[in-house]
């Protein structure tokens, strides 16, 4: 570990600060709150992009991490602070299980991303691969937190925060995907997230609310 | 198919038609001898299927053809029967017209008919007795059956002059599935011939009749013909049971005209005995319930498998 | 001299022949006069022409062609060898009769509009025919399934009735299934080579295991279409439900089929036979035969009555096909051949008659618009023809000398009797114990027949109403005829018959039924000595002697003949009601055979101020195996409902849960 | 080339157009004449593709071989056929108040949006477009599940949305991780994501990564393609949109899935010389048809029966795809053939019965070939043809599906035997009183558009009973690309 560059230990504190992020938000009960930590974790994403582009010379990476910072740091926290003033939401959000739990799950899904992903590391060329193990955490934690929340709004959040964990993975453990690739899932994630804003005005049209409880009526038990 | 043989056949059949009445007459005469009664006379029988002949026929008013048709195809199919039973000789052309199980079959066609024709009517009586009469049927087909193949696995045929050649040249050997075989075809026989336990040739009381609630419609010549065809029933059964059971004294081949008539009053005798022991069993038993009846029956085709299981496992 | 055109050719062109006056039937939607009097009447001559030129085919060597359908690599093959053109002739005989008597029997008030009725007739007809010629697995299926189909759509003609509707469902249901096994059948059949042509599978020499798969799957798959016991539930629900041509078709006809595939995979595609298939094939067979005629005892509605009859046969048609097979298994080609015979014999018979019972249940239903016994009765009087005509089939039916039923009873039953000594003592007891089964079976039979006629046509009007019914038109009585004449010449003659199908056992078991057996006037399997039965004699002995007689007593006697009322018994009134109902009738072999009921039953009170008694006999099978099956299938469903709980929550844990096992499993 | 660009293009350019114009009365036709035109398109370039082979253009963007110009194809046709029934059944729903004209905007522009990200989708020689066209492809349907607004439809979308989204969210995850061990044999460059070159390395690439990559794209498209326990979202989405959407949902976009996961697959198996990846899809495959066939018999609505009925269908084809081999690829190829044809002509059928009777269940809608022969007819026929029953192609395709499994597969033929007939009769128990029985009924405002549902019933039986030569061979090759 001592021969690692520089910018590979930036990038692996990096790394280890988007993991923290990631329990953060599942620990987090407020919806703002949980919206700085997104807009942190983008920065520290887009922080990471752009390491990763000096120090391997891959320049079509500062574009991802412009792209990123304007995305996941502005215009997406921007987007969903303006909805929820809109949607004068309250603040607590709740979860299905109590956070100690969740964060016991959350480090046991850990262990099993960084044992996954260890055998993989071991192949890679990049100086970055231990990565993806945190990658790999980082969506599964995401995964956890969309499962145990139970407002609309949060679990969107931990949509994106996924989309983040994905993000990070393709950018440190293969320094990017083709230009057109991740412009292609920019545009995806902006769309999905347009369009969740207009579905959370529907719902709350229709439902008086962003509780998840009430969309529950299309099933099969009795 | 000589002419010889034709004229055997013809006698055979004759003789049967003859004796046939005269089988009932004697069995009632032994039943009465046996109940202490003063016996009626032996011709009984004879006066009154004269007596019937000449009396004017009452048909019911919504009575079918069938009605009327049946005495005559009942009296055919026992006509036929006993041509082809070996009473007298064993090589009879006739004899190859049916085998013991078409005539098993020649038997359920004169039931079918009978019980066709008293349903006819539409009264209560004869669609009772319709009724009952298949349902004995349907018991005690199989059995008799039953009693047939046992005798067959012996013989290696289902054709009754075969048997009877085969019976009738062994050694004399004991065949114990042909004695469970002897007392199941009794039962059956009983069953089949309208006889007490089962049934009651005298009695019309209506609760109880079978055969005779199917017949209550008829009257003058096609009683006549359906009391002649039972007697010939009987007489049938009597013969097929000698053929399996006791098939000494029957003449081989159809052109020996001195074994046929020495044959005949073998036969005569041998119904003799065998239509006392009809007398004495009817006279010792009562006349069951009618659902009793498949217990007796059910007896009888449980003997006749347990017949043919110990041919098959003994061998004998 | 012109080669005559080989019999593949003649029966495809029936077959399109067929499909053209389907389609005709569809073009003239509601025209009644023109799809009954010009189209069916087409049909049955088209049955007519395939009829014979199978029994042409019948002694042929086998042909073969390639039709440009299917599937890529399978197209549609067909071949027409002794086995098919027996079953044709099956087809187009019975079919033709049928086709007649349907010209006079669909009017427009059936729920469908005859000409949609006429397409799916025909459709029916051309797929059982191509049933009987494919040559390949997928040709095969089309057409099964096509049959089952076409035969659902008629069977639910009149779909208003929720129970008709009901019926239909539960046949196409068990079609379908059955359906299924058979394709797995083939599926094992074809060994592994990826061809699927049945000449691929002749070819393929299975391990005895997997021979034995396919060999239960065929019969579970036919069974399930010929109304195998515990399969039969459909029949006595399906059939009374179908107009009655359509009844008659399936029972006389479509079951066939189902005996014509048990026979084409057990006998020529499957290499080998083993002797425990047959003791199964046999034990089953007398199983639903017994059970079928026990049933057909207590039923009240005349087409449930012959419908359980059906079973019977197919019981006792399943019963030789393992006699055959047993004797197959122990090398004893003259028995099996003389047990396929009876099989053969038997299938084509209850064409016959049962046909011709059907397709009288249908005059009597148009004529009185009942199908309860206990509303019929003396019809005799009022519809002389049809009754005359059924009472052939009656008798038929009932497996009596001289008629046809009882030759391949006979046959039979010489099947069973002269095994000499199978090599295994239990097979011997077996096979002595199913002879006992199918007597008993056979000696029901008639009790139930002698129900079914007696109540329909004997005895006096239970309702006032069938005063006015009417005897069949001359459509009608002319396919009544045919088939009762039909019943009649199989009986007379029946070693023209055998030696006729001789060819099919030559195919099948390799072993021919010998002279003897083709004798017109005798038939004698074994040889004279060990058993011999002719109808024409018996026939020509009843007859002379009911003739003599006769004119003996009117010669000699006078023949007076006085009317007068049935004799009361003493008890002043008489109704019609005081005959036996159906119920009645029923009533011994429902006391014998209890255990096999589940009976439902009111006995009115003392205090009823409308005392009724009545009693529902119900088919224990549901209640064994199907409700059950329904019940489990329920609740499998609700519990796997239960995972579909509608909280998004619980779906993404099943999405992650999926992701982190199989990650696990990966690892 | 220029094929290429005008099956993508006329789509995308339909629906700029539709967006852009709002809804008027020639919008339907609009919209159909765009789809007629990328129908016509696809057809040039099948024709193209079948005389010179495949073809690799744009600098290796697109690429078209035997097994996606088929897809093509269908998805034009089918797409062309859809916009023919959604006039009037959209006119209808608009004069019964159920959308106003806005939403019909929206409708339009997003069917043809949607039609073009499936075709992109179908066409992309990049792995990550694909990807990204299936996103969009969920993005616009969501928003076509939502048209009515109503508190199911939204919920209906809600979990279509978040289910797919973060499905497909895995999908990316295995993407990255298959570019991830493409790049080290491929270099950085563009090239390490496509298809066509890592087909060329495949047996190269790291079995490891591969292997975990594939249970990352399983698991996510199969979300797309409705694979149990991922499915949950699909009955959903099915019985709340408009039906046009639930046809072509059912018949396109979860065939487009299934494209994706097999052309995964194809590079799995080059690389990992074990049976994983079969096994892995036979074992979804089966539990979707045993869990949709116990599933059907809950249904109340008609149309989310026939979405479960998708979901076991979908079960069936991943089930062969898992066996491969020839035949079984062949059939698995027909199977999705037939399956979209029958399927839309159902929701067709289902749509009018549905307008028809103004409900959605079942219990609601009676008698249906007495009041509306062509609606009965067609409803009856499509079932019966969905459920295997010959001579229709479905029963073609089941056929050799089922003979190969009980040759090649036997323990799992007795769950498909059970799953067959579970959902036979609790798809036909319930579709027969539909058809059949006592009518209810109200006349509708317009006629119904039955000529596609005619049009697909004759196609699928004439796949049942011949199979064109140039469909056949068109098979095979596609069967051999998919090994």
């Amino acid at each position: 570990m001592a021969t690692l560059p520089l910018y590979a230990q930036f990038i692996n504190l990096l790394a280890a600060l988007l993991l923290l992020l990631s329990f953060a938000m599942l620990a987090q009960r407020r919806v703002l709150s949980l919206i700085d930590l997104f807009a942190a974790q983008g920065l520290a994403l887009a922080a990471s992009t752009a390491i990763v582009a000096y120090g391997t010379g891959q320049h079509h990476l500062y574009w991802s991490a412009g792209l990123t910072l304007i995305l996941k740091v502005f215009l997406l926290p921007w987007i969903l602070y303006r909805l929820i003033r809109k949607l004068d939401v309250k603040w607590d959000v709740e979860g299905l299980i109590n956070v100690p739990t969740t964060m016991l799950i959350g480090i046991v899904l850990v262990v099993f991303a960084f044992n996954l992903a260890a055998p993989i590391s071991q192949l890679a060329s990049t100086v970055t691969r231990a990565t993806l193990g945190i990658a790999m955490a980082c969506v599964m934690l995401s995964f956890l937190m969309m499962i145990t929340r139970r407002k609309a709004i949060p679990q969107v959040i931990g949509f994106l925060s996924m989309e983040n964990g994905l993000f990070f993975a393709a950018t440190s453990a293969t320094y990017g995907m083709p230009m057109v690739v991740e412009l292609g899932i920019a545009l995806d994630v902006l769309v999905g997230v347009l369009i969740l804003g207009v579905f959370f005005f529907q719902i709350r049209e229709q439902f008086d609310s962003l509780d998840l409880r009430h969309l529950e009526k299309l099933k099969e038990g009795e | 198919m000589t002419a010889a043989a034709l004229l055997s056949q013809f006698v055979q059949l004759a003789l049967a038609l003859a004796l046939a009445p005269l089988l009932v007459g004697w069995v009632n005469q032994c039943r009465a001898w046996l109940s202490n009664r003063s016996a009626p006379p032996l011709t009984l029988p004879y006066r009154t299927i004269r007596k019937l002949f000449m009396k004017d026929a009452v048909v019911a008013s919504n009575a079918s053809p069938l009605f009327r048709l049946t005495p005559y195809v009942v009296f055919g199919a026992m006509c036929c029967a006993a041509a082809i039973v070996p009473s007298l000789a064993t090589d009879l052309p006739f004899a190859l017209a049916a085998d013991a199980i078409a005539l098993v079959g020649l038997f359920a066609l004169a039931r079918v008919f009978i019980a066709l024709a008293a349903m006819d009517i539409g009264t209560a009586f004869g669609t009772l007795g319709a009724r009952r009469e298949m349902f004995v049927g349907f018991l005690a087909e199989p059995a008799l059956l039953m009693v047939l193949f046992t005798a067959s696995l012996i013989s290696g045929s289902t054709s009754l002059p075969s048997i009877v050649d085969t019976l009738a040249h062994r050694e004399l050997a004991i065949y114990p599935s042909l004695a469970l075989a002897g007392v199941a075809f009794t039962m059956v026989s009983l069953a089949e011939n309208a006889r007490i336990p089962v049934d009651n040739p005298a009695t019309h009381l209506e609760l109880t009749m079978i055969h005779e609630a199917m017949l209550l419609e008829y009257s003058a010549r096609h009683l006549a013909l359906i009391e002649w065809a039972s007697a010939l029933k009987l007489f049938n059964y009597s013969c097929i049971g000698l053929a399996l059971f006791f098939p000494f004294g029957i003449a081989q081949g159809s052109d020996d005209w001195l074994a046929i008539a020495l044959a005949v009053p073998v036969l005569v005798a041998k119904l003799a005995a065998g239509g006392f022991a009809l007398a004495v069993i009817e006279t010792a038993s009562a006349k069951m319930r009618i659902f009793r009846a498949p217990e007796f029956l059910g007896t009888a085709f449980l003997l006749a498998v347990l017949a043919m299981l110990v041919r098959l496992l003994l061998g004998s | 001299m012109a080669m005559p055109p080989d019999s593949t050719t003649l029966v495809l062109a029936a077959i399109s022949a067929w499909l053209l006056i389907g389609a005709l039937g569809i073009a003239a939607l509601r025209k009644l006069r023109f799809v009954s009097r010009v189209l069916f009447p087409a049909g049955a001559a088209v049955g007519v022409g395939l009829a014979v030129a199978a029994f042409v085919a019948i002694g042929a060597p086998p042909q073969v062609a390639v039709l440009p359908l299917g599937l890529p690599d399978l197209p549609f093959h067909v071949r027409v060898d002794a086995l098919s053109a027996y079953f044709l002739v099956l087809l187009g005989a019975a079919g033709a009769a049928i086709s007649w008597f349907s010209a006079g029997y669909f009017r427009s008030s059936e729920g469908t509009p005859p000409g949609l009725i006429c397409f799916q007739y025909h459709v029916f007809l051309a797929a059982m025919a191509f049933v009987l010629i494919a040559d390949d697995a997928y040709a095969f299926m089309v057409a099964w399934e096509a049959m089952a189909l076409a035969s659902y759509f008629l069977v639910t003609t009149e779909h208003r009735i929720p129970e008709i509707r009901r019926a239909g469902f539960l046949y196409l249901l068990i079609a379908h299934v059955g359906a299924i096994a058979i394709l797995l059948c083939f599926g094992v059949l074809q060994g592994g080579g990826g061809d699927y042509t049945f000449g691929a599978m002749r070819a393929v020499t299975l391990p005895a295991a997997w021979a034995s798969v396919a060999f239960f799957l065929a019969l579970f798959g036919f069974g399930a279409k010929a109304g195998l016991l515990p399969l039969h539930v459909w029949l006595p629900e399906a059939h009374p439900a179908a107009p009655s041509p359509v009844s008659a078709l399936m029972s006389g006809v479509m079951l066939k089929t189902a005996i014509y595939g048990l026979l084409r995979v057990a006998f020529d595609l499957l290499h080998l036979q083993l002797w425990w298939w047959g003791a199964i094939a046999l034990s089953l067979g007398l199983v639903t035969a017994l059970f079928g005629v026990i049933f057909a005892a207590a039923q009240t509605d005349m087409k449930r009555l012959l419908a359980y009859s059906s079973i019977e046969n197919i019981g006792i048609i399943v019963a030789g096909i393992g006699l055959a097979i047993l004797y197959k298994a122990y090398d004893k080609p003259l028995l099996a051949a003389i047990a396929l015979t009876a099989v053969l014999y038997h299938a084509l018979n209850h064409a016959f008659f049962k046909s011709l019972l059907f397709l009288a249940t249908g005059s009597v239903l148009h004529a009185t618009k009942e199908r309860s016994l206990g509303r019929l009765g003396g019809l005799i009087h009022r519809m002389p023809w049809v009754a005359w005509l059924a009472l052939v089939g009656t008798l038929a039916i009932a497996g009596l000398p001289p008629l046809n039923g009882f030759v391949s009873e006979w046959l039979l039953l010489q099947a069973f009797l002269f095994t000499p000594t199978l090599p295994q003592s239990f097979v011997n007891m077996l096979v002595s114990i199913a002879a006992a089964a199918l007597v008993l079976a056979a000696a029901l039979a008639a009790y139930v027949m002698v129900k079914f006629y007696g109540v329909v046509f004997l005895g006096r009007p239970r309702e006032p109403s069938l005063a006015y019914a009417k005897d069949a038109g001359k459509y009608e009585r002319a396919a009544l005829a045919a088939l009762a004449l039909g019943c009649v010449l199989l009986g007379v003659f029946p070693g023209v018959v055998i030696g006729a199908l001789d060819p099919v056992n030559l195919l099948l078991v390799g072993h021919s039924t010998g002279e003897a057996a083709g004798d017109w006037l005798l038939l004698a399997p074994f040889g004279e000595d060990r058993s011999s039965y002719s109808a024409v004699i018996v026939l020509v002995v009843i007859v002379a002697v009911v003739l003599v007689t006769m004119q003996v007593v009117h010669r000699y006697y006078h023949g007076r003949v006085r009317h007068a009322d049935p004799w009361d018994c003493g008890h002043p009134l008489q109704t019609p009601r005081m005959q036996d109902t159906a119920e009645g009738f029923g009533q011994p072999v429902r006391q014998v055979f209890e255990p096999f009921f589940r009976i439902e039953r009111h006995l009115p009170s003392p205090f009823d101020d409308k005392p009724r008694y009545w009693l529902k006999p119900s088919d224990p099978w549901w209640h064994w195996i199907y409700l059950p099956i329904a019940r489990a299938a329920e609740f499998a469903a609700r519990f796997v409902g239960l995972i579909q709980q509608g909280r998004i929550s619980v779906y993404l844990t099943y999405s992650f849960v999926t992701l982190l096992a199989l990650l696990f499993f990966v690892r | 080339m220029i094929e290429i660009l005008a099956v993508l293009g006329i789509p995308l350019a339909g629906s700029l157009a539709l967006a852009a114009v709002g809804h008027r009365p020639v919008a339907a036709s609009v919209n159909i004449a765009a789809s007629l035109g990328t129908f016509v398109a696809a057809a040039v370039l099948t024709a193209r593709v079948v005389t010179d082979g495949p073809m690799l253009v744009l600098d290796k963007l697109f690429f078209v071989d035997p097994f996606n110009v088929f897809l093509v194809a269908l998805t034009a046709f089918v797409g062309f056929t859809t916009s023919l029934f959604s006039r009037p059944y959209m006119r209808i729903e608009r004069e019964r108040g159920k959308v106003d004209a806005a939403r019909l905007r929206l409708y339009h522009a997003m069917y043809q949006l949607f039609n073009f990200t499936m075709l992109l989708a179908l066409l992309t020689n990049n792995m990550g477009i694909l990807w990204v066209a299936l996103e969009a492809a969920t993005l616009t349907t969501v928003l076509l599940v939502s048209l009515y607004r109503t508190p199911a439809s939204l919920e209906a979308a809600w979990k279509y949305f978040i289910l797919c989204g973060v499905g497909i969210a895995q999908a990316l995850f295995g993407t990255i991780l298959l570019f991830f061990a493409a790049e080290k044999l491929l270099g950085a460059g563009g090239g390490a994501l496509l298809w066509t070159e890592l087909d060329a390395v495949k047996s190269q690439l790291e079995p490891t990564v591969l292997s975990i990559a594939f249970v990352f794209l399983l698991v996510g498209y199969g979300t797309k393609v409705g694979l149990v326990p991922l499915h949950n979202w699909l009955p959903d989405a099915h019985a709340e949109g408009p039906t046009p959407v639930s046809a072509v949902l059912s018949g396109l976009l979860l065939n487009v899935a299934l494209y994706a996961v097999v052309r995964c697959k194809v590079l799995v198996e080059g690389a990992i010389p074990t049976a994983f990846a079969k096994n892995l899809m036979m074992g979804f495959g089966l539990l979707s048809v045993v869990v949709a066939a116990f599933l059907l018999s809950r249904q109340k609505d008609v149309k989310r029966l026939f979405a479960y009925s998708s979901i076991e269908h979908m079960g069936i084809v991943t089930f062969a795809f898992g066996m491969g081999g020839a035949v079984a690829n062949f059939a698995g190829l027909l199977h999705m053939t037939v399956h979209s044809l029958t399927k839309s002509a159902i929701f067709f059928a289902v749509g009018h019965a549905t307008q028809k009777t103004g409900t959605q269940l079942m219990d609601g809608i009676r008698g249906l070939i007495t009041t509306s022969p062509v609606i009965g007819w067609g409803l009856m026929i499509g079932t019966l043809a969905i459920l295997g029953m010959p001579p229709f192609g479905v029963f073609a395709s089941e056929f050799l599906i089922l003979t190969t499994a009980m040759r090649e597969q036997p323990w799992a033929t007795p769950f498909l035997l059970v799953a067959l007939g579970v959902a036979f009769a609790a798809v036909f128990s319930k579709v027969q009183p539909m058809a059949f029985g006592e009518p209810v009924a109200e006349r509708l405002p317009h006629r119904p558009a039955m000529i596609p549902v005619f049009v697909h019933l004759a196609i699928v039986l004439m796949l049942g009973l011949w199979i064109p030569p140039f469909l056949a061979d068109w098979y095979r090759q596609a069967a051999q690309l998919i090994g």
